[in-house]
């Protein structure tokens, strides 16, 4: 499975991403919702940062769940479970099966658990089911994340702040799906998808 | 953006200390967490913890106190708390008998109240809890997260608190708290929306004739933008919503809460009163409680929500109850 | 003028009959009259009436109540009350021990208030009366109607309604308010003018990006038009008028009131009120009571004005003195 | 002195000028005051109006009397007192004198004593007081009472709300001289300063 090392470059990237998109998420929050997807998101990665540097991890699992931890205690909103499960529950995995899509598999089992999004109700559910599929089918592509992402576009939101809009929800993208879109680009930018 | 403020990503944490400059005879923060605490909780009650975004004030800290919360749990602004506050706030308000979450319905607060129940519970403290769903101006079906929590909750704050330092137990409150939330129903109107201090601007915009009838507490939105209505039409528009939510019957009795949202003048808050009362007495119903004043804000929103609470058994005396907290 | 009301010629009507609609177990409307009183006044103590023009809200009528004032006459909006209004305040609050009359300095307050009491007085009852005027904003000169009377008012209500209380004769009484006036301080700060109903604009307009310290609460001009400032700066400039203003001594105490001027959020307030902790804790003078909240407001105001009150005697036993009333 | 009639003649012009002028006064005290002398002296006036059409006074005093109880009743602020005052001390030294010049001396008198300004400081005083010197000298003119009217506005105010704006209550007439300038300006043209 990932090193502790790989995980880090992984987590940095969706880091750089996140802080470079801030605005962008919060604007698309905006819209859709309550305007603080970006700042939570860069709370919460401000204080990732920060607890991956002071640690001297293992292992990848123990990168993921260091992670967990900092993203679960500062983000809050409902990004923040999501997030500190998804991770948390990798990091479990992790140390299970050396196979990321079961990995990624188990952080999706987790955020549904936790948030009872089904696919189709315009969460990051809708960029989380694809991108397990697409892996377990070994080709998971940049590509084929965004088209996930964008594909949010057109749905209507029926979890989460978006649905109070009911159908003047359709026509923006939902903002976790974009965040946690980076966290999968992240992955394969950083050529972790089949190692 | 005209905020008496410092940073904007500062506000949180500069409020509670300010809040605990003043207040300090009768709370306290825990150290290097955003709980307000009540000094010198009793032993062997049930404590009771609720808390949210922040941006609500005075919810929830003014509401800590003997006779209503043992802590509250502040999150950034508009953002729900994370679970290891939630779980400082529990282990800070736990007197040996259990605690009790009152949790307003948003995606967010849910699952991290959740969360921090689990880390209490892990650690062998009996936690309980309910969820306040009082905005009528949401449709409660599956294509929603369902009804928001807005003003209503401070009744439920209000009553859980007399019963708990009554003694109830946990199981008891519980009970109780069921059985509130099934008869508090709140509906509100904006002016304008709250500009948060990291965003900089308004939520939303409303032309300068214009208002929104079931726009929630973090600008949400409502059920109907329409042009500036007198008070009197307001409350005719408010009552109507709330007695067909409640299909008022004769000789029923309710508490009437009237609910500044931040920047409505208290003048304007008892001229609507007025004209609520005018609506509500054509009604078969009795109207032993009222209370009017800025108890759920929304920053700077300039807007009021009327909260009706359909009254059971002894609640009239547990609003009454006494309490010692910040603003009552 | 995004306002919740009807005809702007009926504000303070309608605000009256709604105030009593939700407070009707504590307090009266004087019928024919803009006279909140208490109801069930305590025989043979003296009583407190105090009262100005309306948009001030929770002042006065907020105040009624046990322990505080036992009747508050209401004038038009910004528009000191009648002679007559004002002795039926009078007479409505006479328990027998005569009548103290708490009187903002502004002239018209002083004037009609000086009327009524000459009709009292030649009804036989006892009338004796202090006028305050705390806003070190305006220089206490020739040139001017004197300092106004702003949000210090509230402490002197509260202290002089825990005297009498008490038991205080009315000489005590006026002794102790003569005290009372000339340790009360207040100096404010305006984002934005309060609007007044039928006036239908703000009273000053301030550019988007300017603020004004000393603004009263009618919108009467101030001593400063600046840039908005950070709350830390606008507590180190009320703190600076205050310190100069009494000329701190080691070892005094003082009473501290934030006071919001009616679209301030609480939460602002509070960040302020940490900001003047911050200011004070260099000085060697010590705060041992400290309020904060909306008491002394100006409509919809959007600023703050900071009051100290220099402590002497059982002054801070007095302001913890328990009252029942709608706002404290 | 004046009769029953004269007197209420005497009123309505004034009132009529005073309802024409509402916005005029408000505006004014906007500028130097908190804008409300015009709404509060309609307020009285209208009041006035129903006192006096309800009442059948003997005489010019019985109307002045009830006039002031109307006005002292619904104007408030510094102007309620100030004319209730003034009409109410006329009213008592027309039963006294026959000279109209001293009937209004009585007036200012009893303002003064009330309000406690002298000339200069931009109150009605400053027209009060020279329409009392014409008066008694004889020759009282539209033109003199507009001439103290407009005196005021080079005036520093240094009593009523006018004085917290100092050197900036230079420049602009004080509403209540305008309003008082009404009353005599009433007085003349309805003929009745030499009766
Ligand atoms: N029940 C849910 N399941 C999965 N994802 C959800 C759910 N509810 C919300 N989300 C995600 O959370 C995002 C919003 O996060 P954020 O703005 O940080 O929280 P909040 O809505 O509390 O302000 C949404 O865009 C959506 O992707
Ligand atoms: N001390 C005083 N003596 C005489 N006239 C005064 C005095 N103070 C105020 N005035 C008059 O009252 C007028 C203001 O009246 P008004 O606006 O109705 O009252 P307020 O100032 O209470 O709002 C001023 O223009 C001035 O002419
Ligand atoms: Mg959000
Ligand atoms: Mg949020
Ligand atoms: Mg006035
Ligand atoms: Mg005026």
């Amino acid at each position: 499975m990932l090193t502790a090392e790989q995980t880090n470059r992984w987590l940095e990237r969706f880091a750089e991403k996140i802080e470079a998109n801030k605005d962008y998420l919060s604007e698309l929050d905006g819209i859709i919702g309550d305007g603080d997807h970006g700042n939570n998101m860069a709370r919460g990665i401000e204080e990732m940062r920060k607890k991956l540097q002071a640690a001297d991890p293992a292992s990848g699992s123990e990168v993921l769940k260091n992670a967990s931890a900092a993203l679960l205690s500062k983000i809050g909103g409902a990004a923040g479970p999501l997030y500190g499960t998804a991770l948390l529950e990798m990091s479990k995995q992790m140390t299970e099966a050396d196979d990321l899509s079961a990995v990624v598999k188990a952080g999706l089992d987790g955020v549904q658990k936790r948030g009872k999004a089904e696919e189709g109700e315009k969460t990051m559910i809708d960029v989380f089911a694809p991108v397990y599929r697409e892996l377990e089918s070994g080709n998971l592509t940049v590509e084929a994340v965004e088209a996930a992402v964008e594909s949010t576009r057109e749905l209507k939101a029926t979890k989460g702040r978006a649905s109070y809009l009911g159908e003047r929800s359709i026509g923006e993208l939902d903002p976790g799906a974009v965040s946690i879109g980076y966290l999968f680009i992240s992955l394969i930018e950083e050529g972790l998808t089949d190692v | 953006m005209k905020k008496i403020i410092n940073e904007p990503s500062n506000v949180v944490d500069e409020m509670l200390d300010g809040f605990v400059y003043a207040n300090g005879d009768r709370v306290k923060r825990i150290e290097d967490t955003t709980v307000i605490a009540q000094k010198d909780i009793q032993l062997n009650k049930v404590a009771l913890v609720s808390g949210g975004g922040s941006g609500h004030e005075p919810a929830h800290a003014g509401f800590v106190g003997q006779g209503m919360l043992q802590a509250a749990v502040s999150g950034e602004v508009f953002t729900s708390p994370t679970p290891d506050q939630v779980f400082e706030g529990i282990k800070a308000a736990d007197a040996g008998a259990g605690v009790f979450l009152i949790i307003k319905n948003y995606t967010g607060d849910v699952m991290n109240f959740d969360m921090a129940k689990e880390l209490a519970e892990a650690e062998g403290i009996n936690v309980d809890y309910v969820i306040v769903d009082d905005d009528i101006a949401v449709e409660d079906s599956t294509h929603t997260a369902g009804k928001r929590g807005v003003a209503g909750t401070v009744f439920v704050h209000k009553i859980l608190g007399a019963a708990a330092d009554r003694g109830y137990s946990l199981h008891d409150l519980k009970q109780l708290a069921d059985r509130l939330v099934l008869n508090v129903k709140s509906v509100g109107v904006a002016m304008t929306a709250a500009t948060v201090p990291e965003v900089g601007k308004p939520g939303f915009t409303l032309a300068d004739d214009e208002m929104e009838y079931g726009v929630g507490i973090h600008s949400e939105p409502g059920y109907k933008r329409t042009a500036i209505k007198s008070a009197e039409e307001i409350a005719a528009e408010l009552t109507a919503q709330l007695k067909k939510a409640f299909d008022f019957q004769t000789g029923q009795e309710y508490a009437l809460l009237i609910n500044g949202l931040g920047a409505t003048p208290l003048m304007e808050q008892y001229i609507l009163a007025n004209d609520v009362n005018k609506q509500l007495s054509n009604e078969a119903i009795a109207i032993p409680y009222k209370k009017v004043g800025n108890w759920m804000t929304s920053l700077d929103m300039n807007g009021v929500s009327l909260t009706m609470l359909k009254l059971e058994d002894d609640w009239v005396e547990l609003l009454n109850h006494p309490v010692s907290v910040t603003d009552w």
